[in-house]
């Protein structure tokens, strides 16, 4: 059963996520946030298009990038930026800084800044649902260079081996930091990968919200009617600079034309041009209302006392 | 000790599989899952046949892919589960460094008490024949360095059940350290369950002359050069610490202090060690303590019997140092102790 | 070119190896061998069906159980049972036991007693002799249970996208010790993964040593005609235990029916008949003695000196 | 020090590129690899171009695969070449442990000197801004425990280009740490090829009152601690031993006989630490001797600037225990000093 996609949602979500990142741009040279930020700029479709598919109960997995995965998810936006202000009501009290993420309300769970260190406990996680009967089932988010991995191809064998519910969602940006796809695998293998390790894996053709939206419902129903792992391949270019602010269009690493195309054909606007005026301004001013409550917020918050160092490192 | 009347002498397996057993009858969360657990030996019995009686979601095999398997047990453990992964061997550890370290110690941290990580990680270490070097490390130094992991090596079997059930239990990662040499040491151990606490140590045995810490099998070694040195009039007070992280300071501080000699018989190579840490908090904190330690050789584990020997301290090389330090006769040479374990073990592994 | 499979040869090497292990498993209860054991005895086809093909310059990485690849590379076969011994005049003075046999006159590897850990190495050797410009292939014999590991993969992974002159022998014996491949991965999957990494993969079909021989000349073949990976997946059956020298049969964790076929089948019989009996019996003798004064040798060496423990630590 | 007129002022960075640069000059089997060793970056100039001056082959840029890439090196150091792997972090090296720990180590041994493994493990380590729990760990006692690998940690641009020329020369597996705040530091350094032995530290400040062992970058803040203290009359006498393993025990036992008091300034937590190792070391071997450890606090390491802070030592921080030690007002609050690597450093990463 395939809900409509909604395009005022989509556009709400993925405005939210774009404005929020942008706004991290526009006050990073304060130096307010002292922890590195690794932007999801020119990826947020894929974040949103899933998010819209699942429901409240699925369980996120997601990484040091992992900001659209939040935001898209609606998890708690003034959370997140006192966190990116190391403040005491952040998602870790300041602890964790934007690498490390977490909103147990919204079921995502705490990323991690170690490449495809998530993936098996994604995995574990699958199997506990199963152990215990529960439905749902669990999103694991990652990057091309994530597959490089060896833990992420046994993640992919125990979770084919056991049928576990979950769905891989690969964000295949071509680059990991400056390299290049072609330097660490052949042929772009992902898909036919995964296919060998005995999980359902598709390529999306086409990279707008709605196309991950359709293939992540495409998953679920699959899932509904067979326990088995799937993954989706989802095309994207991220248009900043591996980590921070920048674009890093200085270093020349990559075919800057192919930047500039995705940036022209950015599916924010295309979002955008589906509805109405009025609509799309009633949005506009919620989102930035929601981002200024939340650096404000941020701002508002005090920093945490220096006796807490020591609390929560034992349970 | 417990004081129940309800004792039966078992052995250190036993043990281990009594813990096993009656936590997953306690606890429909705890599952057990390792290379063999669910195979006809059941890792040294310890897990035997436990997937007949709870189901082969709670007692299973896998892949050999301990990275990735560390990791499910972690998320396992997120969803509210208490996985307990078995190794034959801790060098395989190695290989789950990533997520040990990595991730389980830190997700409570990252997530300011959000989520917990009650994972038990069994590792069996220890010798036998010619077990080599890629099958003798004990890296309990390693899991000791880090915040966020507990440590536990039990050395009786009483401990051992009691520890084990406690490290089950426990909210926090655990390292849970058993000598192969111990399996089949047997002892008085109560048929219900109870818990051994984490950070107490346990004198063995008590004296005034000398210090003597072990860790896992090396305080057996030390107990029966406690018995040497009583021939030369020394008396040594044995201690058990049980848990390494946290560990009992108070307990080793004041033996020390009353004796005012400590040697350390580590369990594993000495730079950076257990025992560098148990000499470095006393110098800190003791006046005038006479400090040693004893332990493997610095040098992978050679399988020739001869070397292997040597690169293990055993109770004649214990007690020589021991009495050295107490001033005693530096040519004493003591009579040979039977490790009845070591040498009733017949191969193949 | 296909150089003709030699009977006698083959038989020779063959029976060698059987003959050698046979010994020990004689000796074992004397316990003079005091170093873990994992015999080959049922899977010596494979060592002498590729032994007989590479030249002396291939380079071998084998593992723990790798008395059947380094006895029919026709390595140091005194040097070997005084290694068992744990002697002086040992592969590596008694250091290393059965577990870690190596001998650079053969161009074989120490092995390692954790399981995959080689494989990588192997994979950086191919990598140095096309460095170097160097002729040659490597070896690389592993079980099915080493295919498991992450480790794996990103080493084929590695050896695709270099193009390195490798060939991985799987000795697939269906099992991890009392672990069956069903319960490690769907599928039987090995030799599709392999594909699916960029190497070039087959499953013999066969299991006699001929197979094994005609499998690894092809490989050589295309190898120098095209540097590229190949993976052989060849089907075999342990007859004893995992570990020791039992046979483990009252553990019934596998089909006894099909241990007793394969001995009934044993290819060493099949090897023998195609031989005129002189033939057989004056290699036979050849044998014996071979293994009788390996067996002296190691009988007749002494035990390193307690001043050696700190040898070759560093250098 | 090298005496040769011919000194440039360069920085450690600059240091570290022109070993790799001279060392692939003089030696056609020295190779480079790692994550973005050869991007527009080249892990901070140090490998930068390496390969349109040497060829792809020899400066290479690999997946994310630390375990399997480990044993590449391994592997290509078994056929004679000299392999370089660069790491971004250390704390990625825990990927990599049973190929370092089980295998690097080991290959000599096990084939009685048939093998060596000349590979170097080039690792990054330190902070910044908000690197956080998995991007701040310093793991040298994980190799300092393990007989068979060389571990060393240079500080200044000088040693820094010696000690990798050596550590490329050896024919040992060595880890080479270089600590992120230190790669701006700059130094005089020779333009042409020379090593820094293994095994020799350094007196950089003498002195009668104290003695500061520091390792890495927390050498630099006792350089700066000593200032301090110079203030109140305290007279530190400042080691760096360069080289963790081997260690020159000797030079840190006849300061600290001299002085009668040692501190050491851990970078990494402290138990079962290098503090912990050389302060046991100095306990069992001289008499007498006052001992303290200061490092890393037993917590994950957080990112908030404020937590961030009470979780490092610091210049004030060393220089109140110092003080204290030596009899000092245990009230002393020295002034603040500028750490300026650390306050000049500007996101992201
Ligand atoms: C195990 C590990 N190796 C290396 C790194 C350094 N690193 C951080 S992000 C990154 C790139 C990962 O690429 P990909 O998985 O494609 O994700 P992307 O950043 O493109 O979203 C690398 C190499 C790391 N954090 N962890
Ligand atoms: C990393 C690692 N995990 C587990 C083990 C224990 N172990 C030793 S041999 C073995 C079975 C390996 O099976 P396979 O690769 O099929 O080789 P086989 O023994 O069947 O020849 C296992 C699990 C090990 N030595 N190393
Ligand atoms: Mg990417
Ligand atoms: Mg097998």
């Amino acid at each position: 059963m395939k809900k409509k996609f909604n395009v005022e949602k989509a556009y709400y979500l993925f405005l939210l996520t774009r404005k929020s990142e942008e706004k991290i741009i526009e006050l990073y040279n304060t130096d307010k946030i002292k922890s590195p930020v690794h932007l999801s700029i020119g990826q947020e479709a894929i974040a949103v298009g899933v998010n819209m598919a699942i429901s409240e109960d699925e369980v996120i997995f997601s990484n040091y990038r992992g900001h659209a995965h939040y935001i898209a998810r609606e998890a708690n936006l003034d959370k997140m930026w006192a966190e990116l202000y190391g403040k005491s009501r952040g998602t870790a009290r300041g602890k964790g800084g934007s690498m490390h993420l977490n909103d147990w309300g919204k079921k995502f769970m705490p990323t991690s800044a170690i490449v495809s260190t998530a993936i098996p406990q994604a995995v574990g996680y699958a199997y506990a649902l199963k152990y215990k009967n529960q439905k749902g089932v669990v999103i694991c988010y990652h990057g091309d260079g994530a597959t490089d991995e060896g833990v992420f191809w046994e993640s992919l064998n125990f979770a084919s081996l056991h049928s576990l519910p979950i769905i891989f969602i690969c964000e295949n940006n071509k680059y990991a930091i400056y390299t290049h796809q072609d330097k660490r695998a052949m042929n772009d293998p992902i898909v036919e990968r995964a296919r060998a390790f005995g999980v359902n894996a598709t390529k999306i053709k086409g990279s707008s919200t709605e196309d991950f939206y359709n293939a992540t419902i495409d998953c679920l129903n699959n899932i509904e009617k067979e326990s088995k792992p799937h993954l989706i391949e989802c095309n994207c270019l991220r248009w900043r600079d591996h980590v921070g602010v920048g674009d890093a269009r200085d270093l020349n690493y990559r075919n800057e034309k192919e930047v500039d195309e995705a940036i022209t054909n950015d599916d924010l606007l295309s979002l955008e041009k589906k509805l109405p005026i009025s609509t799309v301004n009633a949005i506009k001013l919620k989102v930035d209302s929601q981002i200024n409550n939340a650096v404000r917020f941020a701002e508002d918050s005090k920093f945490p006392e220096v006796n807490e160092l020591y609390d929560n490192v034992y349970g | 000790m417990n004081n129940t009347l309800d004792k039966k002498l078992i052995n250190y397996g036993e043990a281990l599989y009594e813990a096993c057993f009656q936590e997953m009858a306690n606890d429909e969360n705890v599952f057990i899952y390792g290379l063999g657990v669910d195979d006809p030996k059941g890792h040294y019995g310890t897990s035997k046949d436990l997937h007949k009686e709870y189901g082969n979601k709670r007692n299973f095999d896998i892949p050999l892919s301990e990275d990735a398997l560390t990791g499910v047990g972690i998320g396992a453990a997120l969803a509210g589960l208490r996985p307990i992964y078995v190794h034959q061997r801790m060098d395989f550890l190695l290989l789950c460094m990533n997520q040990l370290v990595n991730m389980a110690a830190k997700i409570r941290y990252i997530s300011s008490g959000e989520h917990s990580v009650p994972i038990v990680i069994r590792a069996a270490i220890g010798r036998s024949w010619g077990q080599g070097a890629q099958h003798s490390q004990s890296f309990q130094s390693y899991f000791m360095h880090v915040p966020g992991i507990k440590v536990i090596a039990p050395t009786t079997p009483h401990d051992a059940k009691g520890a084990l059930i406690s490290s089950i239990r426990d909210n926090n990662p655990v390292v849970f350290i058993e000598h192969r040499m111990l399996y089949k040491n047997a002892g008085y151990v109560p048929s219900t369950s109870y818990e051994i606490p984490f950070g107490k140590g346990r004198i063995l045995r008590e004296g005034n002359d000398i210090t003597i810490v072990g860790v896992s099998h090396t305080v057996e070694d030390s107990l029966r050069a406690a018995d040497l040195l009583k021939s030369v009039g020394v008396n040594a007070e044995v201690i058990d610490p049980i848990s390494l992280s946290p560990i009992d300071y108070d307990l080793i501080r004041s033996s020390a202090s009353k004796t005012k000699k400590l040697l350390v018989v580590d369990n594993g190579w000495m730079t950076c060690g257990f025992s560098s840490e148990i000499i470095t908090d006393v110098a800190i904190n003791c006046e005038g303590i006479r400090c040693q330690r004893i332990g493997f050789e610095d040098t992978p584990c050679p399988t020739t019997p001869i070397l292997e020997k040597a690169f293990y301290p055993n109770p004649q090389s214990i007690a020589i140092m021991a009495n050295k330090m107490c001033g005693g006769n530096k040519k004493w040479s003591p009579p040979a102790v039977e490790q009845h374990e070591i040498l009733s073990f017949k191969g193949p592994f």
